[in-house]
């Protein structure tokens, strides 16, 4: 079996209406991929309840080295924290074929 | 006796404020607003089929300008008598600028239900004034120098769902004519009133939900989204005066006018106003001046129009 | 010849027991059961519009006392003769005191193929019936002096999607009338039938799928889903007489309160009675009670109610 | 004079290249796809209640032969001019030997729109089509000896929603009888052509996205694309010839064979040949084939069919 | 970049019909706020297979103080391990403006 | 309250239609329990952005032991990785009860 390596899974949680021009910008932050789920919540900016368009919320999901990961995190707080409904958490997965990410 | 869809609005506002788990499903509802937005579209172009582009250019010109002028009126209002922060102000602005094709359905089924006649290519217009308020509020908002990035803007703006189902619908009725589009009549056509009457039992939902958020923003916003439409409304009935316009039509054209955007402007504004609170806006569009128009606006606005053509033809 | 819709039925009980992909999407799904609930609540109002109050209190009384006594009866059988723990015999009988939308729009269906009458108030009936055998079951799980809260209770209930959208419907039929309600006839009235066979299409894949849960629950479930209905049916019989219903109507109020509840009830019990085991009413209501009344309950009750008013009028 | 839903079509194509947000939602997709094919069973069943057995088997056992040859045939196309590896020339020639329900439905709305007769038992022929391709293009993937696990795949083939709901269409139509059937009419006849336009709104827009693709895979792709399904017309015409069809029916059989599957096939191929590339058959049955039958394939096969009759005839 | 810090994620796995109630006490345990996805699966109790009302899962996640999460914890045990489909579990995640949650 | 204990979680995000013969392979791994929800994303097979059946994906969540863990992406790689769009990742969670998992 080959080896496992310890990559960075960095999870962001925000607006529907951001996926395009945020997915633009986790790319050029060096992400290779990511995942999305639709989602609802609420947090510092209210209830989120997914019932009107401007109320959806996504869940994004980046595996990545730390680097990437890094950059990603920057890139939100510059950019989105302010003006957006918005989580990220980081944390540590081991990976297989860590040459893909 | 009241029309039914009105009972349905009702109806969802009332099971709103009563905490309902009542929701039309979230597909459910996106494939109603697309039924209505492609049979107003297509009931626009089978009427553009029927007439001169010159008779329409110079509405649409007018109609465009109304557009410009409207969140530019809007905007020192909010800031000033309402206290609101620039990106908030040019961001209500800029919905009240705008369009809400919700509104102008239940206007146009109000006509039918009375036997009323009305100009068919007022979806024209309606696709011509989404636009303008739009570019107005960003530019309101972040000023000309500003670091807007009018292509993604554009994009936001066109590539959106409600204007390209309007003009798609609009483009196929015009082509498809009054006789090939009788085949597809029963699901478009037949079906519109109780497709619009569930629309409206989701926006009555909607509303309400908004409603209960209402408090926390204050008098002045709820004085606005009343007093705007009216004083819309009385535009457009000038307009209708204006273009020769049949009773219906000068109201429906009022009621267009008088109705605030909750789809396109807000999903634009997000974008390129990000510093506006998106819900100061909703609220007042979908808590308030929604409502208003649905269930006041739309009658007045008809007395209105009876009125003022009184008042010309005698 | 078989009416199609029931054809629907089998045709998903069959797609389901061989393990077929097909579903109906779950958004959908909800939508389709709305249409009926809606339709149904419409008919009912309309109906009511021509109706006296002081002729109906009396039925809608009647049947609230009915709605009671029947979990009562069902607990104990399920209790002693069933072995079940209490808070499950509580929460089945709880199931079968209520009633079951779908069940009595394919009864109105099979009445309208044959062209008979029946008393078109009944979705008030059927109203009135959904609520007391939830409390009953609460009360049954849990003593009377338990620690319930009602206020979420009662919430549950009334706010649960069924009731409202009857309740909304009723309303809407009543205010509209006769008149009102054409333009929207196209969608809530034209399309019922073919709406109904797709809900029992998924109804059918559903009790399939339960039916295959069905081994493990043995035997005695099995009888008491069809000899509950059998037995609810000759009291909806002696009620129909009582009334002075028509042959129709009689049929239709039997096969409503043979029906069990797998909406209403299932929800409010997961909440109340959380220690009772879901699984067990739904598969009892849902895998054997529903296709039973679909498949042969109803017709046999139509003729018990021919056979009652025989012997009534002879 | 444009058929509506050709242009519902070429809009979807211009939405997805001009790559606005516009979709149908998923479940609506299904819902839509859902009724397409209960109606189309539908229609078949009727038209089987009228036929004799012995003289549609014949052409059930030619149609089945033919499944067989046409991916043998494209096969070594695909691999030796292609350059394909073997897996994915047998998944595409697995494609094109199967068949497009979306295609079929647009041909019977064609000849429908021309008060064009042709033999309504053709559903049938449809359902037999589906089959044999995939069974060949797995043995061409994986030779006779493989491990493939038949009951898996044929699970897969025959428990896919397509088949099934075809087939419990056919056979709802044939116990009901076409006066049974009237009471569902409504939903499942009078709107085909619209729901058909919904259709064919989201096929333009997943088409649009299959074309942006295209670049990557080659010419060679392209020119397989539209000759293949040129060739298997004129097996079709030829088929339906010798079944002495009408030249209605000859062309939708010619239109019938002439599909490429993008639903039944994918979905088969990707459970039994992995190490396929799925995104070059649905490239290929998406982005070209689709699009080309329904511009330019219908009519073209319907004057095939014609100047085919012609000859015979003269 | 301000100085990442270490929260904890409490993931939970059940009903759709609890969604309600359950916030309300994930609230009271102190949570600032959640994210919820519509989810199916399979466990103790059964395949919850999200075809039918009853048999639908959710997945809330909630990022909190080590604290708000021991309270979660024991509010799920005490009140619905035994009588609903639940499954849940905590890891640490590293968060940027730390002081949200 | 009950003492925790660390478990695997397992994340595998890839394609809807392998849902049934993945999870039949993943509960012969060892697995007594599987979360599902869906998803989209992109990745080295391009984007899948679950318009079209072909392009849906799944994220499946299995909480287990080191061991069924191991077995699980043993398995995936044997098996999926080549032919399929597949990432999946790992990572320790605490649980309470345990013994379920
Ligand atoms: N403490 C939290 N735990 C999990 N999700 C959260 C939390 N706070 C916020 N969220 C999610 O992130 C979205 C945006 O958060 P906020 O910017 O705080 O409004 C909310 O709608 C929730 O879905
Ligand atoms: N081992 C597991 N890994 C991941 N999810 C699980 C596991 N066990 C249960 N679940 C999820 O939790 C729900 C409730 O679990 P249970 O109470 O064990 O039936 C299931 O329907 C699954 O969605
Ligand atoms: N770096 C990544 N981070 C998160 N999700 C990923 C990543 N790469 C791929 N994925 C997901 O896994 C799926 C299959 O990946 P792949 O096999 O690389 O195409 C994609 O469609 C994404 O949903
Ligand atoms: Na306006
Ligand atoms: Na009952
Ligand atoms: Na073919």
């Amino acid at each position: 079996m080959t080896a496992d390596t310890i990559k960075k899974l960095v999870t962001i949680i925000t607006e529907l209406s951001l996926e395009t021009t945020l997915i633009r910008e986790i790319e050029q932050c060096g992400a290779t991929g990511y995942t999305i789920t639709n989602a609802r919540g609420k947090g510092s900016r209210g209830e989120r309840d997914a019932e009107w368009d401007a109320d959806r919320n996504i869940r994004v999901e980046i595996v990545c080295n730390a680097k990437v990961a890094e950059a990603i995190n920057y890139m939100l707080q510059e950019k989105y924290y302010d003006h957006f409904a918005m989580v990220s958490f980081t944390q540590d997965v081991s990976v297989l074929r860590a040459n893909k990410f | 006796m009241l029309d039914p869809i009105i009972l349905f609005f009702i109806f969802g506002i009332a099971a709103g404020l009563l905490r309902s788990e009542l929701r039309l499903p979230s597909q459910v509802y996106d494939f109603v607003s697309m039924l209505l937005l492609l049979t107003i579209g297509l009931k626009g172009g089978l009427e553009l089929s029927k007439q001169e582009f010159s008779t329409i250019a110079p509405q649409m010109f007018a109609v465009f300008v109304v557009g410009l002028i409207l969140p530019l009126f809007a905007y020192p209002i909010l800031k000033i008598w309402g206290g609101f922060k620039r990106a908030d102000a040019a961001s209500i602005a800029a919905h009240y600028g705008s369009v809400s094709v919700g509104t102008y359905a239940v206007a146009v089924s109000y006509m039918a239900s009375l036997n009323i006649h009305f100009e068919e290519h007022l979806p024209i217009l309606l696709v011509v004034l989404e636009i303008p308020a739009i570019i107005v509020g960003i530019l309101l908002a972040k000023g000309l120098s500003n670091g807007t990035n009018w292509k993604v803007v554009s994009h936001e703006i066109f590539a959106g769902k409600g204007i390209v189902l309007l003009i798609g619908g609009l483009l196929i009725g015009w082509f498809s004519g009054v006789e090939g589009i009788k085949t597809i009549e029963p699901l478009f056509f037949d079906l519109f009133k109780g497709i619009l009457a569930l629309f409206l039992l989701e926006m009555g939902l909607i509303s309400a939900s908004k409603i209960s958020s209402l408090k926390q923003y204050g008098l002045f916003l709820v004085i606005f989204a009343i007093t705007m439409p009216l004083l819309s409304a009385l535009i457009g009935i000038s307009m209708g005066l204006m273009f020769g316009f049949s009773i219906g039509g000068t109201a429906v054209l009022a009621t267009l006018i008088a109705s605030a955007s909750y789809i396109a402007v807000p999903a634009a504004m997000r974008i390129s106003v990000p510093e506006a609170n998106p819900t100061l806006s909703l609220t007042a569009s979908l808590g308030i001046t929604f409502p208003f128009n649905i269930l006041i606006g739309i009658p007045l606005y008809h007395q209105m129009a009876i009125k003022a053509h009184q008042i010309i033809g005698g």
